[in-house]
């Protein structure tokens, strides 16, 4: 058990209650505890696996996602989760964002979208809204914010879910199917920021968000879905095609190329690629 | 006796496939030969050329002599490369080149055909009994072609022009990056990242090919930074891993580099140097990054790095890193350049038949990834084999691998993270000496110059001065022991490399207090030749 | 003028009629040909600022549009067009690519989109089809392709266009239209590589596409026709947005900081943030 | 006279804000002063502390002598900190910081005013008279919560308990991050691209405060890669330009310094220092990335690395570096630390008023943009300004811009390019010597430890061995000329470095031949102390 003075997370802060529902939901998996990795990044979402008994590759901001994929990968037996801040998977990490989903495997991406850098202190982060000011850009935010769920629909994830940090039996039934689903599988789950979020409150998620009864019908309903924002903020699961394929991948782990391979490479011709 | 060919044209017009086909059958019929190219980065047009050097005895360089013989595809190749004809060299015309073009269309049915009779051309002139191919299995070229090439050596007198002997031991033949990707196999490397770049992408094409149908993978990344993060996570999930790149994309995985020497996670990284700085000369070569790649990443932590001198040299290090990276938990580097992957050689030496494997022992769940021992070596366990839980991390850390600001710690980890460097050393790589053993002159080199060097060093021999040469493929960590049996000391040093600051004499300098007396440096994206090399030698030496 | 000989493309690469559709483009602009500058990263389609008479900053792999946000924000008063390959604007420069809409500024950028890293020999690009091989692939792409029309779209770019090197009058006018277009706009070219694409030839893309004669009615129409792609490829302004506004911008050279501003740095407080 | 107070909770109990306060009301009431701080990578929470240090003469460096004052705000700091209490100093518990809250709350409605009181009653302990605040305008403190403060310190009789006259002939106080921003904007500084990252995150905010309403900007980048390329830009778009980050995202932008280089587009890159590897440890300081940044970027090309060691050395070499990134034609480098970043400090030398700009050429149509000159120094334009078209290119190039293959080219642009270097001479910036003019000792260091060394040779004058000071704030290139004047032959030589490997130490070895006797390492994260520093150093000595 970590106890919860450890934890370098500010009071009240919105990660508690997300590392509450994923310490559950690891603990009620259908997987033996040490076959399950999570990798993060730098952030302060990114601190999560340390939180938990786990399995973890606590990486370099922005790459929790390569280092997922090469886990993944190399071993296909192991559930891997990704877990990262905004910042981290949409920012500094945002072109794993788009090309692991391409990749087709069974992986899970969990994100603690606060819309703000939270760990360097409060700066714009790629879901940050218009218009918001901070010490690094006292004018306001001009940048179109990043909506990572219409993202991830449109570069093809099978399951792409929205969680809130507020609503923890929710989010801990959307994570358990994210992680269970057969595919590459995102949660983006809205996590307030106590220190400095001060617009996208506990209270400001609470008057809008709205649980979806069952994903949207296709893929251009499930992106009209995720547009809403400023009024209504629809939560749960919305968009999942079942019928998508992950990738098959084959065992590598404790098994060894033999003599025959070598010889294959010892008569493969040079090629006119460098 | 030897025979050296320049084939020159523009990309696409199918010199590329003359080397190709050419070394192919020069290594089955047992011929002693080295071949390297001279190309452009694009992929139709501009001027290219293909050198071939047929001996007797094993040759490992481009002499740098005017050339046996000249095959001008267009008429630049005639006008660069024909005033570097021997006296008694054969000069094969566009014009003529043409005509057997015309041969190929009417006769074979398209053009593409030359290529192999251009191929039978040259086995003539090196008086290569036409009947030899029928007994070789697996000759893929068209025997029509080629005796349709052996016609037209005998209707132009070149036939058994100079006549070669056959006597390679083997028919092993590698270009640089081949090599590399055997040996790596060999390391038992099961697992490779990469992004395409020249020269290094064919290290990826040798693995994916063998991927295919072993257990091995090669997965093509949306970046390097990717690549370098990826192979971190195989690998700390239990595979060997490797990844490979040139200048700028080793430039992207710094960070990775870093990673890997904070969390203690095994890692090969090929450099395939090319011109730089930035884009530069994409497909010629150069020695430009040693600095960059001893210093690569941020903060401190132990590390390798090996300069294969030979294609040898690149297979053996290449498996060797993979275990010297294990045995240290750090990521261990192998530098070559365009000029080493893009030469392709026979290789007489023996491939060591076992394939060296990562070994994991079994862990309970006291595990800590990073106990601290007197070595400051931890073993290493992979995730999901036991009870054990492995948890690694970015941020300095405690034995267990969670996030920590004790700075006391912190010092503690930090030579941990030293001490691994003693490992190294019991792994040192000695540099090997040629020449003369008591010489007063001694040529310093490394990577990729070093038979260039030697077959200068062979050709001044005897011109007064007693002369030796001393190659690196070790470059660092570099050590006293090094270099105590060749004693430097009181005798005149000179350098080679491949760049234009001097990098390893500096190196050398800082790390062994030897003070260089002349460099010799080349920086326009060629190698050295072994007559350019001697020339500028013996001024040195006179 | 510059000599087709001296041009390092292949014989037939879709990159020529591209590269005339371009510099007749650039000649009739009513702009300065001085006050226009051609950013470009690295690959066959990265050299077509060599070949037009243009200012350029011919950068690194993947990093075309970075320079060309640079550019533009130090000097709105050029007009600045980012040219690049697909591997280099969707590979290995994606992050770029989807974060640099989200600026909202006045810049075009232009994909030689040939489904294939041209220059390092055929290997799989971002957008290659399912199931093509090459020699670092030989058992076919596993990916899902990227659309780079759809991941504008998605991003929030305000004009986005398909192109094809086979219709060169259309594509003049697509991309005077982009260019002339006050904020973000995309066009991707759909280029024919006879030398490494077998598959997405000039007769393979002249078989499907087909003209759109207005952009279509909202993002999520404009998604559904992005999306077509195997037997009909719609070619022509897929989405424009003309409420849209780009950011506004100071004009900064030539001007230079006063001292007052020198004497408010020195009286700034120091901040609770490194 | 001085009086070092340390303040001491849990990040978010306001002792952040209790520095930030008291340093300013100690410049305006023109004290001598030196603040730092040892905080957490976390928001909330843990355990940090800030110290200051009051004096009647220039104070610039942390004593290391027991705390004259430590106000424990949880009680950790009291375990932790009360021990190196002064026989006779002050402690304030938890307790009494409690009952303060208790007043804050009763009388100004919330516990945040225990900040400022706690200020005012530091001062009172000072001998600051009350009623100075009255003649000071701005002084945004609430001299009611000031007040407040006066009456506990009376309260518990601790007024006056150390009388400090404030001394400094200048109110300026400056953070090392404002510094270097304050000498980049007088250096004509109008971009700057970047992604936060601790220690240097300040600068960007510094930058971007102007910016509001000046001729400046700052954009917030996706990341570093994009940070570096943004700039290099606007470089060539016509403004000087800037990025700042650690070494982390340094080795995100290490292809883009490669590419300044090739291009020649002038840059300014500040790297301000964390320990690493990898992530490390965020919040702390070290001098770890010396060689990293010296070899940053694949391929050669010239460069220039400063590090500053006082904040007035920090605002001019900041400045200056503009001037020499345009005149050579190629990236500069500022490498600071944590310590330098988060040090508080009065300046009492001057600041330049002028603002110097980069000038350009009007050019035609014939302009070349790497035009071969016998300085290698072609003109610059910029694009849109006249006739002149400017093209620039990551490959090799002709002088026009264009992408070239002509190897004999290759080689000239190479030399054009290193010969650039010379101008990097003409520019240096020459090493500081202080102590003993006839020294038999000198203690080599660099960057931000300059003043740390300063004091402790000062204190430990007198000893019987004649020791000096010699501080490098140019730390490439190092040439004989530099170290000349200070004829170190024959003296025992001992450096000082933040680091585990000694790097600076290894720079001179390689660049001038210079031996170190001795090597004084620290790496745990946190800087010397004088104390500490002028003890080794006795050991040393005697
Ligand atoms: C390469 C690199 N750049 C910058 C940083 C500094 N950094 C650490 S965390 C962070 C932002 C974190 O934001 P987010 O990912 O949203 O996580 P949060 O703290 O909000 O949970 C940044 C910029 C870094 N560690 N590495
Ligand atoms: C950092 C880096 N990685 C890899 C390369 C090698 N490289 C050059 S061009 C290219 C791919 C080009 O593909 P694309 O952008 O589609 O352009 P095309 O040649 O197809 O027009 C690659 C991988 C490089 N120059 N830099
Ligand atoms: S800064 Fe925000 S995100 Fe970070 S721990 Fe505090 S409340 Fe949570
Ligand atoms: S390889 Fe393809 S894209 Fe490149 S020039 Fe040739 S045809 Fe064009
Ligand atoms: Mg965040
Ligand atoms: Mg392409």
């Amino acid at each position: 058990m970590i106890a919860r003075k450890e934890i370098a997370w500010c009071p009240g802060c919105g990660n508690f209650p997300i590392r509450d529902v994923l310490e559950s939901v690891l603990k009620e998996l259908p997987v033996p505890a040490n076959k399950v990795v999570l990798t993060s990044g730098i952030g302060q979402a990114a601190k999560m696996p340390h939180y938990l008994e786990v399995n973890y590759f606590n990486g370099l901001h922005g790459r929790a996602l390569p280092l997922a994929v090469g886990i993944k990968l190399a071993r296909p037996d192991l559930t891997v989760i990704a877990y990262s801040g905004d910042g981290c998977n949409y920012g500094e990490g945002g072109n794993h964002f788009i090309h692991t989903i391409r990749r087709r495997l069974d992986i899970t991406i969990l994100t603690s979208n606060n819309q703000v850098y939270g760990l360097t202190k409060g700066q714009s982060s790629p879901t940050t809204d218009r218009e918001v000011k901070n010490l690094l850009d006292p004018q306001g935010n001009e940048n179109i914010p990043l909506n990572p769920v219409s993202l991830a629909i449109t570069m093809g994830a099978p399951f792409v879910a929205r969680g809130f940090a507020g609503e923890k039996d929710h989010l801990k039934s959307v994570i358990r199917e994210a992680i269970l689903f057969k595919g590459t599988a995102l949660v983006d789950i809205l996590q307030p920021c106590v220190s400095f979020n001060r617009i996208n409150t506990y209270g400001w998620y609470r008057e809008r968000v709205y649980k979806v009864d069952k994903p949207a019908e296709n893929r251009y309903e499930a992106l009209k879905l995720a547009d809403a924002w400023n009024t209504k903020i629809p939560i749960g699961v919305l968009f999942q095609d079942d019928s998508a394929r992950s990738r098959e991948l084959k065992t590598l782990c404790g098994k060894s190329i033999t003599k025959e391979a070598v010889e294959q490479m010892v008569c493969t011709k040079c090629v006119m690629m460098r | 006796m030897e025979w050296s060919v320049l084939v020159g044209g523009e990309a696409g017009q199918g010199m590329f496939s003359v080397e190709l086909e050419l070394s192919e059958l020069l290594s089955k019929l047992h011929y002693h030969f080295f071949a390297t190219k001279n190309y452009m980065s694009r992929i139709r047009g501009g001027h290219n050329f293909h050198m071939v050097r047929i001996a007797e005895d094993p040759v490992h360089a481009l002499s740098g002599e005017p050339w046996n013989m000249v095959i001008a595809l267009d008429s630049e190749t005639e006008q660069y490369h024909k005033t570097d004809l021997s006296a008694s060299g054969v000069f094969l015309s566009p014009g003529q080149v043409k005509e057997m073009e015309q041969v190929a269309r009417e006769r074979f049915g398209g053009v593409t055909a030359t290529n192999t009779m251009l191929v039978g051309l040259i086995l003539a002139a090196i008086g290569c009994p036409q009947d030899k191919f029928s007994g070789i299995a697996g000759i893929a070229s068209n025997p029509d072609h080629l005796s349709a090439g052996f016609e037209f050596a005998r209707r132009w007198g070149l036939a058994g022009r100079c006549p070669i002997e056959p006597k390679a031991p083997t028919h092993c033949k590698f270009d640089g990056n081949q090599a590399l990707a055997l040996g790596a196999l060999l390391g038992g490397c099961q697992f490779m990242a990469g992004y395409p770049m020249t020269p290094a992408t064919s290290i990826m094409h040798y693995i994916s090919t063998v991927a295919l149908d072993h257990p091995v993978h090669f997965e093509q990344a949306e970046d390097e930074i990717s690549a370098v993060n990826m192979a971190l996570g195989a690998s700390y999930a239990g595979l060997r891993s490797l990844v490979a790149t040139s200048g700028g994309g080793f430039a992207l995985m710094q960070e990775g580099i870093s990673l890997a020497g904070m969390t203690e996670t095994p890692l090969i990284v090929i450099v395939a140097q090319r011109p730089g700085p930035a884009t530069g000369l994409p497909t010629r070569t150069e020695q430009g990054d040693l600095n960059f790649v001893l210093h690569a990443g941020h903060g401190e932590f132990p590390r390798a790095i090996y300069a294969p001198g030979s294609l040898h040299e690149a297979m053996i290090l290449a498996r060797k890193s993979f275990h010297v990276a294990d045995g240290c938990q750090t990521p261990i580097f192998i530098l070559t350049d365009q000029y080493l992957a893009d030469s392709v050689q026979m290789m007489v030496e023996e491939i060591p038949s076992e394939i060296i494997r990562r070994e994991y022992g079994s862990f309970d769940s006291s595990y800590s990834r990073y106990r601290l021992t007197a070595s400051g070596l931890s073993p290493l366990a992979c995730p999901g084999a036991g009870d054990a839980l492995v948890r690694v991390d970015s941020d300095e850390h405690d034995e267990e691998g969670k996030i920590t600001e004790d700075l006391s710690l912190r010092t503690r980890m930090v030579e941990k993270r030293m001490k691994k460097s003693d490992f190294l050393k019991k792994e040192t790589v000695m540099p090997t000496f040629t020449g003369d053993p008591v010489s007063d002159v001694i040529v310093i080199n490394w990577g990729s110059n070093k038979l260039i060097v030697e077959e200068a060093v062979r050709r001044i021999a005897g011109g007064g001065v007693r002369t030796g040469a001393l190659h690196f493929s070790q470059v660092y960590p570099l050590t006293q022991d090094m270099v105590k049996p060749f004693n430097l000391k009181g005798k005149r040093i000179i350098s080679v490399e491949n760049n234009a600051t001097g990098q390893f004499a500096g190196l050398l300098k800082r790390e062994l207090g030897i003070s260089v007396d002349h460099q010799i440096l080349k920086y326009n994206g060629e190698c050295f030749t072994v007559k350019e090399l001697s020339q500028i030698l013996r001024k040195y030496l006179s």
